[in-house]
């Protein structure tokens, strides 16, 4: 794993704290995401990875502390506004539009940057017809990217727990992410298709989009992260290279436990 | 804005207030666990009420009371009294039982999306109405006076009479006894967990057919109660007077917040004070404005209801 | 009976995939003749000869105009409830405003005494039901699902006693001698008059040719399934960049200016509007229309719309033992929604969705197999 | 429901149609008038077998919004030559323009409301009198007969019960002590409200401006409540079914008024033919329904087969019924010096006559 | 045999999920179901559990048919399923949902006994015994979906991936659970996406391909087969 290739910081979390009621589900979380880094985010169950994530995406406002986007903050922004802003997430628990098919799942993500007004959509003014086939095309073009080309025409619904997760994350990408947050997008997958899909993250971050993962799974994040951040009862315990951390005797107490699956 | 009028009539204002009130809690516990386990709104449930003031009507009738029939004695009054509450939360039940089997049931087989219920619920409601206006050819039918509204002693001045004590108190007994059942018993957990989630309560073991039933039993014998006290206290029943105060106690459990029952209880007396008020504030004929002002605007506010949703999720 | 139904849906599927597999000039041509039928249905000449159809016990172009007016509302609420997946309860509602807007523009019995003309009337009503729209939208829209229900049709339910109680609004008193759309034939005669509905009903029929059009093309972009992924899951389109909020309050406008501008038809036939025009039934009639029709397909609110209104004034001057079943006509009507609910929840003609989901399922097999 | 015992078209085929309420919350009164049209069809049609009348009954429900249907189904019968009706007030107001656009002659036995005579219809007449004399006379009897110095005026917001409750309270003047509205069309039922003001106000009369199943409920109400200063009401209210909506014991003592005199003192054999008919006793406008509706036949008999015929016919006619003498002026008003106001009262669970009112 | 599988077929829709699958399980053992991503292992769950009706073919536990039986009385028949995506009932506490685990069961003492080891395994559930189970993060509520299938002490437990979502600390906790309460004499159905631990503890798997059973052996047979090794294990 080489350095990270630029130090241009996307995205700051700066003492972040998040509090339900007696919960302290994040404790003066600090870290930073530089562009074009894929950075993992790992910790026990519990950890307050989720949590992160959801104060990220304006879903939570963190207690105290800040969170701040291309140098802006992200408190007070409306949810869809963060997306536009170049923020796109996958669900733990997945959220597609189930009585939508893959493609107008996909296509609900590119609208995020077109600009048809219910005006120019009412009488079809030139506008609607060059977005809508530019969208339909990158549409296409990202069901293909995750694997699930043949596949346009499905509800949603009708996918199989695997196919809905490479759906949510065309979704995602379909906003023309800066950033993409992928909360434990291998959830269900075999050995063989986190291959495959690590390949993909990897594909993802070579056109340019930052890569947050939130991930269990060891391999996959030892293989395609270039940094990790470890949570512990939403406390940062450590931050480093994959090596290190995998070698940090805290993580290990914490959360690998025997190193036998982490090889 | 008449201010001297609401001030100086406060008391009664409020008395009247609570027991109508009372009554839309009773029918708007229906609404409450139904929704609570359905997501459906009942719109039928009216029609429940409706079954079981009539059946108390009827079941006086039977015994040879008509409206101008005078009956005295406190042991033949609580035996009337008696009789025809048992006779309306069976018709009551029955009728909500009927509607669950032949309305519902069927749709939920075909895994029907939600809007189907709520259609099939309306025309259900509708049918079952008009059936019952049109057997009563529409007229009102009158009820005995069997509880006096001769004030039995003041509260501050407040004139309180025996058919505000006995609605307020069965409101209470029975609302009590509900939340008893739902928030301790097995099966009450088990209407909590079809509530949540139902294919998953299926896999833990829970008769989902069966928890509804108890539901709409349930529910229904609440609403046939209520349609006795209906009658008790206004002494006249037409057909039609189900839609609106359907409506009224639906109102209540989302003012409360639906699907908690303790909310019906509340937002049912919330309603009937606030009529009154506006009925003395601004004349009877913004009675019902008022009463969905106080929706709106609460709502604004809260949105899930005074006391949020419990019986079912709150919607993430 | 399952295999008598499994019959009948595979015949209509067999006819829906025929359609869908004409060539385009065909499905113009039969489009044209629809059309057709529809601008001729309310000749005598015409349907006289059509059997059946023609209602008995009532003059059947006003019938046909009554008609008009309900599928002009369901096209309307389709957009609220069938695409957004906001449950409308009190969308009748809007079409009160419509009509009052008009009421209190143009009738002399109105405080105002502006006496306007229809036509003038006709942008401000729908303007003022659009207003309504986003008023009420505004405030209620952060509620899900069935609280919005009932808060519409609160609002619906305040409107009209609103309407009964205010002196400005004239309660059951009316207004009368609104005016009729403007037009004359050549001897000088109004062309709207009072006795033949023709006129109106033809005018309906164009203004529900254009507004189809019109929401066809909204429901095939952007805006389309802004709408639908709302209705799915809302959390999940804001944190896709769909402005939520912003393309509820356009349903709930969209759908508002629909029915004012019905109500708008409506004043301006009916010369004389009071407060027991806007029943709390007629809102739910509305809804079950769409949904009876197939909730979130336009064709399907259409035919929901014209069956539902038809349904209820067929049974006039029908007699059956002596009795007219016009009495009995709301009793029939609740029956038919359940029975029709069991055997299709999905409506008569369910969501396009499902049939291009069909289309694209039957080339899967055959590229795979 | 329609049995049509009364018609019977033949080769003339001339139709007349009674234009009401028969079925629905209010069906009572629209009843009494067309057992008293059906009456006068019948006899019509045995005295005249040749050249029968049939009776057409179009139902409204009394309600506005059915009634420009019913009005146009009227119309388009181009055999019907003449309505009996509307019976109401609201009704009237929306079928009126159809009606005088058709040219098709309409003469109200019961609509009361004053302004439906100033709508410039040209096919509007009234058979009765109207609020303008129903409202004063029903004020004067609650200050010179019940002598109540306080009084409650209640009213169900209709194009009727409003305008009446008002004519009543400028008549009373500043003994009103309080008012109240309530919402009609069997849409409110609880008055308790209503109860709690009334008492307040220590009223000694009540008056109420509306139809008869609302005013029941209110005096049931009332009484239950211990109220017992009597309630006065309009020809709204003044049918057999007030008293099975209060229940005999509250409704007794109530105070009907009717821009009409009592259908029992019609001239005649009127209320013997009309029981053997409907087997009931003549009810609250049977007579002034019979009336109207003879005038009618009586142009058709005189050979007046075309609209524009009957319509002139009415126009000019005079002469006398069972009820009144009719003569119409501008309007189509009856002649105000044949408006009689009567005032009913209930005893004994029957709406007996009680006295004529002066009307000013 | 405790469970056997009958050419059965399921249909969701007009989509074919389903195409004549057969396997057995018998008393006391571990049997894993592998296979990619929509082939069908939640649905053949689903089917025995019955949430999802066959189209064709039969089941039969413990020597009754169930084919046609209703999921709940299939509950009662000591068939419990822990579902894919948890099914959590996110409106009652931690502790409610343990206790409808144990709905069918009417042993107070044994529930109460079963609550305290369920508690043990997962101290982290005991810590949020009063708390949502919406509100848990995505491990917790999985532990308590396990743990909650735990409570009703089947006679088979079904698991549909179980340690989905957990820390690898916690994945290999949940295997030494699985293979314990084996040996207190569950039979267990498991479907894992981590078929190298799966594999590695079942006595018998099965291979599912697009509805199809491909491929069936020993647990150590299947870890070793070169075509499942490159499928399934991916080529570490
Ligand atoms: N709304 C809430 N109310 C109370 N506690 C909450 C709420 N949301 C989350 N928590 C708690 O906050 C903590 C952090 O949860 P979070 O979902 O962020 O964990 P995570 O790191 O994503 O874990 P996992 O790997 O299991 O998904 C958990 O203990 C959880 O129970
Ligand atoms: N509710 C449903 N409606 C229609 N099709 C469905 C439904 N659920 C699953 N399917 C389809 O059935 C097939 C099998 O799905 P299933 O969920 O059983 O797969 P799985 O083996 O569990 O996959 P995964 O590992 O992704 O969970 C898939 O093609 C899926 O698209
Ligand atoms: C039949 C009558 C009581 C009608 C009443 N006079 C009205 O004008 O509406
Ligand atoms: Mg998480
Ligand atoms: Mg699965």
């Amino acid at each position: 794993m080489e350095a990270v290739p630029t130090r241009e910081p996307l995205l700051e979390v700066d003492k972040v704290t998040l509090r339900f009621g007696g919960v302290v589900a994040l404790n003066e979380v600090d870290f930073t995401l530089y562009k074009g880094e894929i950075l993992g985010l790992i910790g026990p169950n519990g950890a307050g990875k989720t949590t992160c994530f959801n104060a990220m995406t304006g879903i939570y406002q963190p207690t105290e502390g800040q969170i701040r986007f291309r140098g802006q903050k992200i408190s007070g922004k409306k949810r869809h506004q963060i997306t536009k802003m170049g923020m796109a997430r996958t669900f733990q628990n997945i959220r597609l539009f189930p009585e939508m098919t893959a493609l107008e799942n996909v296509l609900v993500g590119t609208d995020a940057h077109n600009k048809t007004s219910v005006i120019s959509a009412l009488f079809r003014l030139p506008r609607y017809w060059k977005e809508e086939r530019e969208s339909r095309e990158k549409a296409e073009r990202l069901l293909e990217f995750v694997g699930i080309r043949g596949r346009l025409h499905e509800f949603a619904r009708n996918l199989s727990y695997g196919e809905q997760r490479r759906l949510e994350i065309a979704r995602a990408l379909a906003t023309d992410p800066a950033l993409l947050c992928l909360d434990e997008p291998a959830a269900g997958f075999n050995p063989a298709e986190k291959e495959e899909l690590l390949q993909l993250i990897r594909q993802i971050r070579d056109t340019g989009v930052t890569v947050l993962l939130i991930e269990h799974d060891m391999r996959l994040v030892m293989g395609v992260t270039d940094r990790i951040v470890v949570l512990e009862f939403g406390k940062k315990i450590a931050e480093g290279l994959p090596a290190e951390v995998r070698d940090n005797p805290k993580v290990i107490a914490a959360y690998l436990g025997v190193p036998d699956d982490a090889a | 804005m008449n201010f001297d009028d609401l001030f100086s009539n406060f008391g009664t204002y409020t008395t009247t207030g609570l027991t109508q009130g009372a009554i839309y809690a009773l029918v708007a516990l229906g609404y409450t666990l139904v929704y609570g386990v359905l997501r459906l709104i009942n719109f039928a449930h009216s029609e429940v009420f409706i079954a079981g003031a009539f059946a108390a009507i009827w079941t006086w009738n039977g015994f040879g009371l008509d409206q101008n029939s005078q009956v005295s004695g406190i042991g033949s009054i609580m035996f009337y009294l008696l009789v025809a509450m048992i006779v309306a939360a069976i018709a009551s039940a029955g009728t909500a039982t009927v509607i669950e089997r032949v309305a519902y049931r069927p749709l939920r087989r075909r895994n029907a999306p939600p809007l189907a219920f709520l259609i099939t619920a309306i025309g259900a409601s509708i049918a079952i109405s008009e059936a019952f206006g049109i057997w009563t050819r529409r007229r009102p039918e009158g009820a005995p006076i069997l509880v006096s509204q001769d004030p039995l002693f003041h509260i501050f001045g407040v004139p309180i009479d025996a058919v505000q004590l006995l609605t307020l108190g069965s409101a209470l007994v029975m609302m009590i006894a509900l939340d008893l059942f739902i928030n301790r018993s097995r099966v009450g957990r088990g209407i909590r967990a079809v509530a949540q989630d139902a294919n998953t309560a299926a896999l833990m073991g829970v008769n989902k057919d069966r928890i509804i039933l108890i539901v709409f039993i349930a529910g229904g014998s609440m609403a046939g109660v209520a349609g006795l006290l209906y009658d008790v206290r206004i002494q006249t029943l037409t057909y039609s007077v189900g839609f609106l105060l359907g409506l009224k106690a639906f109102t209540a459990a989302v003012l409360g917040g639906i699907g908690n029952l303790r909310g019906a209880l509340v937002g049912g007396l919330l309603l009937g004070l606030i009529e009154n008020y506006a009925s003395g504030l601004f004349g009877s004929q913004w009675k019902d404005f008022a009463a969905f002002a106080l929706l709106v605007v609460l709502l604004m506010f809260r949105p899930t209801g005074l006391l949020g949703e419990s019986l079912g999720r709150a919607r993430a | 009976m399952t295999n008598v139904l499994e019959k009948v849906r595979s015949g209509r599927e067999a006819a829906g995939e025929r359609w869908r597999g004409a060539p385009r000039w065909v499905r113009w041509a039969l489009l044209i003749a629809v059309i057709a039928f529809f601008y001729a249905l309310p000749n005598k000449e015409f349907y006289q000869y059509l059997g059946p159809i023609p209602t008995p016990g009532a003059n059947f172009t006003q019938v046909m105009f009554t008609v008009s007016i309900y599928v002009l509302l369901a096209v309307g609420l389709n957009i609220v409830v069938g695409f957004a997946g906001l449950l409308d309860l009190g969308y009748f509602g809007f079409f009160a405003v419509g009509a009052y807007t008009v009421a209190v523009l143009t009738s002399p019995s109105s405080d105002l005494k502006t006496l306007w003309p229809w036509l003038l009337a006709v942008p401000v009503a729908i303007a003022l039901t659009m207003v309504s729209g986003v008023m009420l939208g505004t405030p209620t829209l952060r509620l899900r699902g069935d609280y919005l229900a009932l808060v519409t049709l609160g609002f619906a339910e305040m409107i009209r006693i609103g309407a009964v109680s205010s002196e400005f609004l004239k309660g059951q008193r009316g207004f009368n001698q609104i005016p009729h759309p403007p037009g004359e034939y050549a001897d000088g005669k109004p062309f709207f008059g009072v006795l033949d509905a023709r006129p109106y009903y033809w005018l309906v029929l164009t203004v529900i040719i254009l507004v189809v059009i019109g929401v066809r093309n909204l429901t095939h972009s952007r805006v389309g399934r802004a709408w639908i992924s709302i209705r799915e899951d809302e959390d999940a389109a804001q944190l896709m960049g769909v402005p939520t909020f912003k393309f509820k309050l356009w349903a709930f406008a969209a759908g508002a200016a629909i029915a004012g501008l019905a109500g708008a038809l409506f004043a301006g036939k009916q010369n004389f509007v009071n407060s027991q025009n806007f029943e709390l039934l007629n809102s739910i009639i509305i809804l079950a229309a769409v949904i009876f029709g197939g909730s979130g397909n336009i064709v399907g609110a259409i035919v929901g719309g014209g069956l539902v209104a038809y349904m209820i004034e067929r049974f006039r001057g029908i007699e059956l033992l002596g009795v007219e079943l016009y009495e009995y006509r709301f009793l029939f009507f609740g029956l038919v929604l359940v029975v029709m609910m069991i055997f299709r929840p999905e409506g008569l003609i369910p969501n396009r969705r499902r049939a291009a989901e069909f289309k694209d399922r039957r080339k899967e097999v055959t590229v795979g197999e | 429901s329609s049995d049509d015992t009364a018609s019977g078209g033949d080769a003339c085929g001339n139709k007349i149609a009674f234009f009401g309420a028969l079925t629905g919350p209010s069906a009572a009164l629209g009843i009494n008038e067309n057992n008293g049209v059906k009456l006068a069809v019948d006899k019509y049609n045995k005295e005249n077998t040749d050249c029968k009348v049939e009776l057409v009954p179009l139902d409204s429900q009394g309600s506005p919004d059915q009634a420009p249907q019913l009005a146009q189904k009227a119309i388009d019968d181009t055999k019907i030559l003449g309505i009996i009706g509307p019976a109401y007030s609201g009704e009237s107001e929306a079928a009126g323009p159809l009606f005088n656009e058709a040219g098709l002659v309409t003469i109200t036995p019961s609509a009361t409301r004053p302004s439906l005579s100033e709508q410039k219809w040209k096919t509007f007449f009234r058979a009765v009198g109207n609020d303008f004399s129903q409202g004063p006379a029903a004020g004067n009897y609650i200050k010179n007969v019940l002598k109540a110095d306080t009084v409650f005026v209640i009213d169900d917001q209709s194009a009727y019960g409003a305008g009446l409750a008002d004519e009543v309270k400028k008549v009373l003047g500043p003994s009103v002590v309080g008012s109240d509205k309530v919402q009609g069309d069997g849409k409110q039922v609880e008055f308790s409200a209503v109860v709690t003001k009334v008492k307040a106000a220590n009223a000694k009369a009540i008056f109420y401006g509306g139809y008869y199943q609302e005013a029941g409920l209110i005096r049931k109400q009332l009484t239950a409540a211990g109220i017992t200063a009597p309630l006065v009401a309009g020809d709204g209210v003044n049918d057999g079914a007030y008293i099975t909506s209060a229940g005999a014991a509250a409704a007794e003592g109530t105070i009907l008024t009717c821009p009409c005199q009592p259908a029992a003192e019609a001239r005649g054999t009127f209320v013997q033919e009309y029981k053997a008919l409907n087997g009931t006793d003549p009810g609250t406008y049977s007579d002034t329904a019979y009336d109207a509706a003879n005038i009618l036949l009586a142009g058709i008999k005189a050979g007046k087969t075309s609209r524009e015929g009957l319509l002139e016919f009415v126009k000019g006619y005079s002469g006398e019924g069972v009820a009144a003498k009719y003569k119409f002026v501008e309007g189509g008003e009856l002649d105000p010096a044949e408006v009689k106001v009567w005032a009913f009262k209930v005893v004994g669970g029957k709406v007996v006559p009680d006295q004529e009112i002066p009307k000013s | 045999m405790l469970l056997e599988i009958d050419d059965v077929s399921l249909l969701y829709g007009r989509i074919q999920a389903l195409h004549g699958i057969s396997l057995t399980v018998d008393e006391g053992e571990i049997v894993a179901l592998i296979g990619a991503n929509g082939a069908g292992k939640s649905t053949t769950m689903r089917a025995i559990s019955g949430i999802r009706p066959v189209a064709s073919g039969s089941i039969r536990f413990n020597g009754e048919d169930i084919t046609k039986l209703r999921a709940d009385l299939r509950v009662r028949r000591g068939l419990c399923q822990a579902p894919e995506g948890r099914g959590i009932f996110p409106g009652m506490t931690v502790l409610d949902n343990l206790d409808m685990g144990a709905y069918t069961r009417r042993d107070r003492a044994g529930i109460a006994q079963d609550l305290d080891r369920v508690l043990n395994l997962f101290p982290r559930l005991a810590e949020r015994r009063k708390q949502a189970g919406g509100t848990l993060s995505g491990g917790e509520q999985q532990m308590l979906a396990v743990g909650r299938a735990l409570m009703s002490r089947p006679k088979l437990l079904l698991l549909d991936e179980p340690s989905m979502g957990l820390a690898p600390m916690l994945i290999q906790q949940i295997f030494d659970i699985i293979v314990e309460i084996n040996q207190q004499g569950t039979t267990i159905l498991l479907v894992e996406q981590n078929a190298q631990q799966a594999l590695a503890r079942a006595h018998r798997a099965y291979v599912l391909e697009t509805g199809r059973i491909v491929k069936s052996g020993t647990g150590a047979e299947l870890l070793h087969d070169p075509a499942v090794k490159e499928a399934y294990l991916g080529v570490a």
